[in-house]
């Protein structure tokens, strides 16, 4: 790989520009006339204007990467990264597509039919319908059958939309219609399915690489329960008061699964935890926002083995060579008020923490204007410790430090989260923030 | 005035986007400037560093018409055809300008306004990114 | 004419949305401008540095005396003894003013010049700490 | 221990007040008045102005260190760090002194009184005259027995100061007279003794920890050979190229002689290193500037350490705990110009670098007046990798990103550093940058 195009925006694309750095590859950097003053744009080698404000025209950032004599392209999260049909088309392109094979983003794409493929590759699911949830009635009967509450999701939903709870017969028929018409409009795919509501459980997912050859390997689990309306917040690795051999067992049964699959680069599995079993939610076949607290953990750099990868240098890697050394949180700093409604705005002076154990992966510098366009997430505040203990305390100090003027942002709720003694005792499943089902 | 003085003042400007320099020591004085063309400087985000964009941009002056997409700039039909237009030429709203091959697709860009062909500020054959300059029109 | 000044000055252009800058030091003259596109600067960074300072700073208007050192702020020679000063008093240069007690030691605070008392800022036996202002003169 | 007195100044009393942030210990920050601009002034939950420009005022530290309710103080390095008789005030004034034991910092302070104290420990010493040479005629009696080039310190120097080379015996006779004279003037002390030069030797120093009551670990070794006139540049951890075992032994060696001596707190010994072979040159009583990349490598944060000790907890580990892992750097960021001469100014804007193994320990921010009173050292970039490889390209990577404007700062130089190939093969000793030992 001697050139690569990064199709992204913000934090993530700084975070793709630094590992291109470390490996001495060439940068190309897609930005939109509402975003010319990227911090990244600084550092590329070239920056190519794709557009008005989108993100998401596949064959315009193919035309760019060719044009700038581009050999692989980026795709981040969000936007085109988990797109099977940008990811084809840049391989169709002669590119290099960094992530997965197209056909398993499709797969893992349409969630009933991973549901089923990992299911039958022996990971434990969740009780819910087996499959396409058709009419009114069979949504009924199935939920009389495993009882109530249940949870309505839209096949091809993702990103906290196209999930309802229902607690009795009335809402379940009522969350049926509104969801069917929610994610024909969403999604253009009006089906859905069922799963059984498990109050309170914990968020927990699988780090995995695949070499694309049958080799998989895991990099351990994170903690992402704390999330407001499907929407993380804070993520922590390893998860907590969770035995390492528990961990170790299912994420041995992710790499089988996905060996069997010959899965190819990064992706996550993601687990409802509760009363000591795991359920398997949706595997995401990309790079996370949370990706940094695993590197912290485990000394390896996510995104540099991304780019190895799709460059057929191969993972360079065993299981036995990834250790998990102490603990590691990430916040999401969001530019939103305490409405939690996004709040966009210039940064008119930045001070971020730094000091032992703290790392932040942002793309504010003073001076810059936060677009009205895009996701409200500015910065990730990253803590590593010897334990639990320690990368807390140092949040909470590198949070005192982190000074945005004059950005509305959560970093109060952050502040009352890392003092909250749920937090503290690691006592918390989904519902820490709100109830992860209501409207 | 040391000459020596006088080539680090020249390389000092060719770094970067100042237009004249003027000295004076005493009864000597130096003066440097250059024409009309200014580089852009390196804290405009949009940099160039290779074969996207031309060395410099012109100062701008008449209604300037800009790439709707990403892609490479054609001048004429094809490679024998006469070119679509030339500086000076009067065209008509909705006469065609240029092509923009994109992803294997000829887009016809069209004037958006009547006027003269005031300057072509892209070579055929380039690749051209999203909005930039093209032509411009008085 | 000093080349590193003259490159230092076309650093902060480009980093500002200066389009001309003439410096005049006797019969030397520098004078660098750029014509065309001007960058916007970025804004400068307001730092608050009120929170650096001490909690209550009063409104000062007279001579001030400050601490010449961190210690234990004493009106008195001894708790049973009056004030060297109040509010009011007229002084003389070299009258003492206050004790400060730093390191067990007890020094004497003397006024660097006459006049009356305007206001006393710290109370008996506080800390004060070096450069703190003690007095106010008029 | 309830409240610190942190009697220094710039990045190393923001690195304290981190530590105590992360331990819950309240803060009084002292400060002249012309550096009451200083970032950790924010944090601290109190501060003092303790003089108009100096932190060297010992009795009034200790007044406002009282005054202010501290129960202990730390005194960073250079200034009253390693003063013995400070030291001795604090803890006959009641307080807790974040350091070694006066008589051991009073030990140390006397190069050749350290030496043989030392060397009866069991450590390999240079080759040197045994103690104090009164005369000339005795300065080259022992240089003609064990061979020109030879060193002539002063027994009270550091910081680079009081060192002379003597190639022959004409040098030696005017270094003798030059620097018993300076010796005089800049230290109080006219003593000098003679140590055998090693050319282009390479700087090896051990950091270990004391508990005060016999218990010693260490935490691995730095390589500091990258020194511009005795002023070390550029330090990595651990050193290259020199086998494990040889540098266990090193350091066990130092553990034993300190543990003799029932050492408490920190301490580094710095040794030369040639041809195979150790030779103790000097030993630090207190935190060194260089330690973050000590705590990369090992997870440990020193200052907390520090603290920990001090108040009476004792390390809390053994020396099995200890672990090297991956290989940090450190780039000390002065602000000087090409010429090394100090250059003061005001930071107008201020862009650091980030992301994964980068950490930046400095006092600056956009506004921030350097005042020209104090050392150029503005900050330290430490970048963090699993190999001597990985954190050299992050450094390069992190170096490309600083952008401080404008003050002129040795960047350029650590660039070029960096690019060289001798740096890159692990093959310099201290004649890196320049002689060592030319005035």
């Amino acid at each position: 790989m001697k050139r690569l195009f990064i199709a992204n925006r913000g934090e993530i694309a700084l975070r793709i520009l630094r590992a291109c750095k470390d490996l001495g590859i060439e940068t190309v950097a897609a930005y939109t006339r509402a975003d010319k003053h990227l911090l990244h744009l600084r550092w590329a080698d070239r920056n190519v204007c794709v557009g008005r404000r989108s993100y998401l025209d596949g064959p315009q950032m193919i035309e760019a990467a060719q044009l700038s004599g581009c050999d692989a392209v980026h795709p981040g999260y969000g936007f085109l990264s988990e797109n099977s049909e940008f990811a084809r088309s840049v391989e169709d392109a002669g590119l290099t597509f960094v992530g997965p094979a197209p056909a398993h983003i499709a797969m893992m794409g349409e969630k009933v039919g991973a549901r089923s493929a990992l299911a039958s590759a022996g990971l434990p699911i969740l009780p819910g319908s087996d499959g396409i949830v058709e009419t009114e009635a069979e949504a009924l009967a199935w939920a009389r059958e495993v009882g109530y509450p249940v949870m309505l999701k839209a096949s091809h939903g993702g990103g906290g939309r196209g999930i309802l709870l229902a607690r009795g017969e009335e809402t379940l028929v009522q969350a049926f219609r509104t969801i069917s018409a929610q994610a024909e409009l969403l999604f253009g795919c009006a089906d859905i399915y069922l799963e059984k509501y498990l109050a309170n459980a914990r968020h927990i997912e699988i780090q995995v690489f695949g070499d694309g050859e049958g080799q998989t390997v895991h990099l351990g689990a994170r903690e992402c329960s704390i999330q407001r309306r499907h929407q993380k917040l804070l993520e922590e690795a390893p998860p907590f008061d969770i035995a390492t051999g528990e961990v170790e067992a299912l994420a041995a049964s992710c790499c089988d699964a996905l060996s069997q699959l010959e899965y190819r680069n990064a992706g996550t599995l993601e687990f409802l935890y509760a009363d000591g079993a795991f359920y398997f939610l949706e595997m995401n076949t990309r790079i996370q926002v949370e990706h940094p607290v695993t590197e912290c953990v485990t000394g390896i750099d996510l995104v540099k083995l991304q780019l190895a990868v799709a460059d057929g240098v191969g993972l360079g890697l065993a299981q036995n060579d990834i250790r998990i050394q102490g603990h590691a949180i990430e916040c999401r700093i969001n530019a939103e008020d305490e409405y939690f409604v996004p709040s966009p705005g210039t940064v008119d002076s930045l001070q971020l923490p730094d000091g032992p154990g703290i790392r932040v992966d942002t793309h504010l510098y003073a001076g810059y204007s936060v677009p009205h366009q895009y996701d409200p997430l500015v910065a990730k505040v990253i803590s590593h410790g010897v334990d639990r203990s320690e990368a807390t305390v140092r949040m909470r100090r590198a949070l005192e430090e982190l000074d945005i003027r004059f950005l509305a942002t959560n970093k109060a709720l952050h502040q009352s989260i890392l003092a909250d003694k749920k937090f503290v005792s690691g006592s918390y499943g989904a519902g820490f923030i709100d109830d992860p089902v209501s409207p | 005035m040391d000459i020596r003085k006088v080539k680090k003042l020249i390389e000092m400007m060719e770094e970067s986007d100042i237009s004249e320099i003027e000295v004076k020591e005493g009864d000597d004085s130096v003066r440097i400037s250059r024409g009309g063309v200014v580089i852009p400087s390196r804290s405009t985000p949009v940099v160039d560093r290779g074969e996207l964009k031309p060395a410099a941009t012109p100062v701008i002056k008449g209604h300037v018409i800009t790439a709707p997409m990403v892609g490479t700039f054609y001048r004429a039909p094809s490679p024998s055809s006469p070119s679509f237009v030339e500086i000076g030429d009067q065209i008509k709203e909705g006469d065609t300008l240029c092509i923009i091959e994109s992803m294997k697709m000829m887009n016809h860009i069209k004037a958006d306004q009547a006027g003269q062909v005031e300057a072509i500020l892209v070579v055929n054959e380039d690749a051209v990114e999203f909005d930039q300059p093209l032509f411009t029109l008085i």
